[in-house]
């Protein structure tokens, strides 16, 4: 993949605007994302949860740059890999830790798991299982934005391996069709599951280029840094509003855990090397962390009090967590039916449930 | 009181929703400019404009996928398949965002989508064009499944579904779409899970629902004219929710049960029937709860053999005479 | 979409070499392809057959083109609109005429009707009903090709409008990867049922330019000329006998008729004009008879006896199908399950069929 | 014998059919280099090379559909979906093309395929990850469904779905991977459609499939131990073709009949069975057939309560209770 740092991100507008403060919450967003993950990991190995756990540590900057950018009107939805996104639109550490112990206090009251988020408040509509099965969704999101006349958009992150899904070009032809503002975010780390993008596609420059196809504008950006994801996502996002465009974008970037908690092999289909040199030089905190130092926008002290901060927010969650209710019997067949739930009229007619 | 076509009573409650809500948009394939692929929607996308009826590409997923997620933003959006065959591609919209993601969210999240069209056999467009899923729906617990039987019924359910907060699977047929049915000027709903005596009877019971029910009459009137038994025909109209109640009092009264439905018979909705009655009604019961399905075997093409693969009222008179004599 | 003239297609090895007799065995086809559909119009306009009827009049060159150059291990699939290349792979009249009429002497004894003619002895695999649908089979026969170490290929068939499901792009990105000998070949004509081109699809310059997001080698061609079809159908199953490498073809043509016969309104959402222009201008067979003529391997008198002789065929097939037996009850649950027809021990094991 | 898992008794079926016949090869996503998501295809691209074991792209429709077209031509493909939840997006090819071709090209086309991969839930991955569709498939007339409960079943199943000329769906269940049964060494073969009464039993039947079939066995030894009850265990282990001779004889001798699955209710498997036994085992029954199915909504992710969603013994001892008194 090409990487044009011919312009430079950090004086783009919407970087230059930022505020000292900002830019520290930037990354104060990014290392709460890699403590929540962290605390999640020990305790997922601790057996306090089931299922997946998908971690995005080594993203983290692609979740805060995008979502850092959202006015009023710009909704996010992705794929299963979906803490770092739910942190960064402003969801709490207890509901999202809270959901993954399976909780009654969780974000989706212990139904979804770690895998579906939702806080549809901060205009993020989850988490979903279903490699690609997001895309369409977000296709509906930018629809429901522009019918409302509303100047917003969808952003809908999925990753290398989704692109393979057939829904994803069904959406870019309808959003190319239907000028619809969504913005399609490949977060190409490199694998899916154990199979690295070379086993799993082939395409001309990058993956991104798939949109020329549908008439669509399409760009890669490095991932590392997050002032390159807000400058050109900035671009996908002026374009959905002011001239209803789709936009496919390509963020290259690296996870640094196995697909999932259970991918005991990911040091196999990959060289620890590799990984270690992700580590090393391209991981997006430690490089914004010096960039603000360079900028002396930040320090060395304050780094640490912003990162003890969020390993203590983590630690808190965690006995929220903990301390909090499971569901109960009942709430099993809660939430199922609106109308249901609600007894209106059309909930209580006939029967909606069939045990017995 | 006026006749209309299945059809105009479909396309009436649409345009009734859609000037009662702004919400409300209808999308697919051929539905606005062409007037729809058969005639349900004429007349809308001009009376109505691009913004409220719109033709879709031939992307199930993605148009089925785009109104389930413009639903969560509050569309009402009424999604026609030109057949519900064509749901096969956009199975995992339906099932797993449509049927899911309110449960998934806790209850953060609602769907309130109707997704529409033709779901039968009988018209010789061969096995891939003639799915009746309404089971396959049924099954999943946070859907819905409509499938009326007349005008009336059509009118008065879609008029529901359009405003209800779940997402409704919302099944026609064909064959019905040019039939007439007295349906009345002034408005009115039917609800959801409320099921139909279409004919009282005392001998026996014949449940169905979407045009089984129509042979089911065919039937009983054979019955009456030429051996004397009273059927009683109860429509179920919807699927999920289910008017139980409906169903035990028919059982109760006749003591004799012939289900029909046009689907095939492998866990169709008259497996469910069956073992619900027989569970609940189990000393009700002068005989076994019988089943009439479409022959089972894909949809055959050839006109004359697609006529006996469903069920006709001969049949079901065998049926019943099987059991009342 | 371009159409490059620049050399004369005719002079191109494949059809320097054909005979003249080869030369108007190509127009016969045709020729047959027209007079079938016509006497199927007639039949079912007769209330002879029931379901759809999708008529392929128009297009005829393109079916004939592409399996005229088919050998032994070169396989074929399409849609719905199945009878042209059913006839040019060489199926008999009879077969498919009783196949419409639902007669148990047609090619699928009457079960699959119009869209579903199959002749697996003649590399035929249908014939499909759900748009797209054959997108995934055809990478299947090639795949298979393949596998059994054949130097084969796989041509699928299909429409402007088929290009929208998902299933086709999986497909193109499987091929590509896996190197598989699959030819696409989109028969442009204009319109997907009442939907013209421009309001389904977004694209740079062609559908068939979609390919190159998948790094698959594409080309367009005027169906309107059965020597460029062939000429540049060529290429591309050269392509894949030798490399193994798949294309994507588009082929701008047109269908005379409705989508299928139903449709009423074919004349108003495409005007009178444009049809008559198609007709007068870029007919298949007229074209290629004025060539042939031209060339002069034809005279007008040859062509009235092979016209007469295809007219006569397909009443004669028209007679057949009328005095064929319909298939019988019991015939309606054969044909489901292999072993239950065969009554092997695995078909006479369990209950397959659950009536009564 | 020895005592294998069942991952390793279908890893075995799987190589002794790769040997035996050259057309079977193994195609799903990290099926081959990683080994399987769950293992079971472990060591068998190193041992089979490329050809025979190959990984796909994250692409169900197209993959699932190549092995359709492959086995068209007379291949063999067993073909693993990660998760048999993930059919959804692969919709179309298993019911339109392997499960009508053969029908609608009158007998000229058949499909030898074997679609493999877990169907349960109780791992707490949440609802879209937890399908168990065998009640859809089984709806279809020209597919096979086939759910083992065992290793032993699971490998001498999966051997005759190999070598079985029709489109065969075999769920497994990711809960019973890690388990051991007694395998013998010697080759076997099971044939699809014979039921397997897993523990004789005079006083109730528990009729079952897949994982649901060693609950019921569990709740057989509580009821012997605590309640004097003798418990009959029918495992289904192929719902199409399905043993109704077997459980028509599980029926007739015991009187008495609780159905458990795993599936949600509305449709579900049991729906079909307790249809079939109340027709035809009418008179011979002493009490409704009893059904015992999932909690009637989407799969729960929180783990604790997973576990009470799905049946456990102590329900079914109590449903069995409810009728034997
Ligand atoms: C339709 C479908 N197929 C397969 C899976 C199993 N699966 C879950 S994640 C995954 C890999 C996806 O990789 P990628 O899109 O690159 O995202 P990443 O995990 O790298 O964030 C697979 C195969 C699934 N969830 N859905
Ligand atoms: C999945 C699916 N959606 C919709 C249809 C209904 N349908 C049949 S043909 C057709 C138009 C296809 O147009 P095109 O691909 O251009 O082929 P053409 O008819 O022009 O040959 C439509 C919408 C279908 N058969 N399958
Ligand atoms: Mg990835
Ligand atoms: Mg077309």
């Amino acid at each position: 993949m090409e990487n044009t740092h011919t312009c430079e991100f950090a004086s783009a507008p919407i970087n230059a605007g930022l505020q000292p403060a900002d830019k520290v919450l930037l990354l104060r967003e990014m290392i709460r994302i890699r403590r929540f993950e962290q605390a999640a990991l020990k305790s997922y190995q601790g057996g306090k949860m089931g299922g997946f756990l998908h971690l995005y540590i080594g993203q983290e900057s692609v979740a805060v740059g995008t979502c850092s950018l959202m006015g009023h009107d710009d909704h996010v939805i992705t794929a299963y890999r979906d803490h770092g996104h739910a942190l960064a639109v402003g969801m709490n550490m207890n509901e999202c830790m809270a959901e993954l112990f399976g909780k009654a206090t969780g974000c989706s009251k212990g139904k979804g798991g770690s895998m579906h988020f939702f806080a549809p408040d901060k205009n993020y509509w989850g988490g979903h299982g279903i490699v690609g099965g997001q895309t369409p969704l977000g296709l509906g999101l930018a629809y429901g934005v522009k019918y409302k006349g509303l100047k917003g958009s969808a952003m809908c992150f999925m990753g290398d391996g989704a692109v393979n899904q057939g829904c994803f070009y069904e959406s870019l032809n309808m959003a190319s069709l239907w000028n619809l503002p969504v913005i399609y975010i490949i977060e190409n780390n490199g694998y899916s599951m154990g199979t690295s993008l070379a086993r799993s596609s082939v395409y001309p420059s990058c993956l991104a280029e798939r949109a020329a196809g549908f008439g669509i504008e399409w760009d890669t950006l490095n991932g590392e840094d997050v002032y390159e994801v807000r400058a050109k996502v900035q671009v996908a996002m002026e374009r959905a509003h002011n001239e209803s465009r789709p936009t496919v974008l390509e963020i290259s970037t690296y996870r640094y855990y196995g697909h999932s908690v259970a991918d005991a092999k990911h040091k196999i289909y990959r060289s620890e090397d590799e990984i270690e040199r992700y580590k090393q030089l391209h991981d997006p905190i430690q490089l914004f962390k010096s960039r603000l130092i360079e900028e002396q926008v930040l320090t060395e002290e304050q780094y640490d009090v912003i990162d003890n901060a969020a390993r203590q927010e983590a630690d808190d969650s965690v006995r929220f967590a903990e301390e909090s209710p499971i569901p109960s019997e009942e709430s099993i067949t809660e939430d199922v039916y609106f109308e249901v739930d609600r007894q209106t009229l059309a909930g209580r007619t006939g029967r909606h449930f069939f045990n017995d | 009181m006026p006749e209309i076509t299945y059809r105009e009573a479909l396309r009436h409650a649409m345009a009734e929703e859609i000037e009662r809500d702004q919400n409300v948009v209808l999308l697919g394939e051929e539905v606005a400019e062409y007037d729809g692929a058969y005639k349900v929607t004429e007349g809308l996308w001009k009376r109505f404009g691009d913004k409220r009826v719109a033709d879709t590409p031939i992307s199930e997923a993605a148009f089925i996928g785009m109104g389930i997620g413009a639903s969560m933003l509050g569309l009402r959006p009424v999604m026609e398949l030109m057949f519900w065959s064509f749901s096969t591609v956009a199975w995992d919209q339906i099932v797993n965002n449509a049927g899911m993601v309110r449960y998934m969210s806790g209850g953060l999240i609602n769907c309130p989508i109707v997704i529409r069209g033709p779901a039968n056999g009988g018209t010789n467009v061969g096995a891939t064009h003639s799915h009746t899923p309404e089971n396959w729906i049924a099954n999943v617990p946070g859907l819905k499944v409509v499938c009326p039987a007349t005008a009336y019924d059509a009118k008065g359910l879609l008029k529901s579904a359009i405003r209800d907060n779940d997402p409704v699977m919302f099944m026609e047929n064909t064959l019905l779409y040019g039939e007439k049915w007295e349906v009345p000027d002034e408005e009115y709903l039917i609800p959801l899970g409320v099921a139909d005596v279409k004919r009282e009877g005392t001998d026996v019971s014949l449940i169905a629902h979407g045009r089984a029910a129509l042979t089911a009459l065919k039937a009983a009137e054979l019955l009456a004219a030429e051996h004397d038994i009273s059927a009683e025909v109860l429509d179920l109209r919807s699927i999920r929710p289910l008017d139980e109640d409906a169903i035990l009092k028919t059982v109760r009264k006749t003591h004799r049960v012939v289900l029909i439905e046009e689907n095939k018979p492998f866990c169709g909705v008259d497996a469910q029937i069956a073992a619900m009655i027989q569970e609940k009604c189990f000393d009700d019961l002068d005989a076994p709860v019988l089943r009439l399905s479409a022959i089972d075997a894909p949809a055959i093409y050839s006109p004359e053999l697609e006529k006996r693969q469903l069920p006709r009222p001969i049949d079901i008179v065998a049926k019943v005479l099987s059991i009342c004599r």
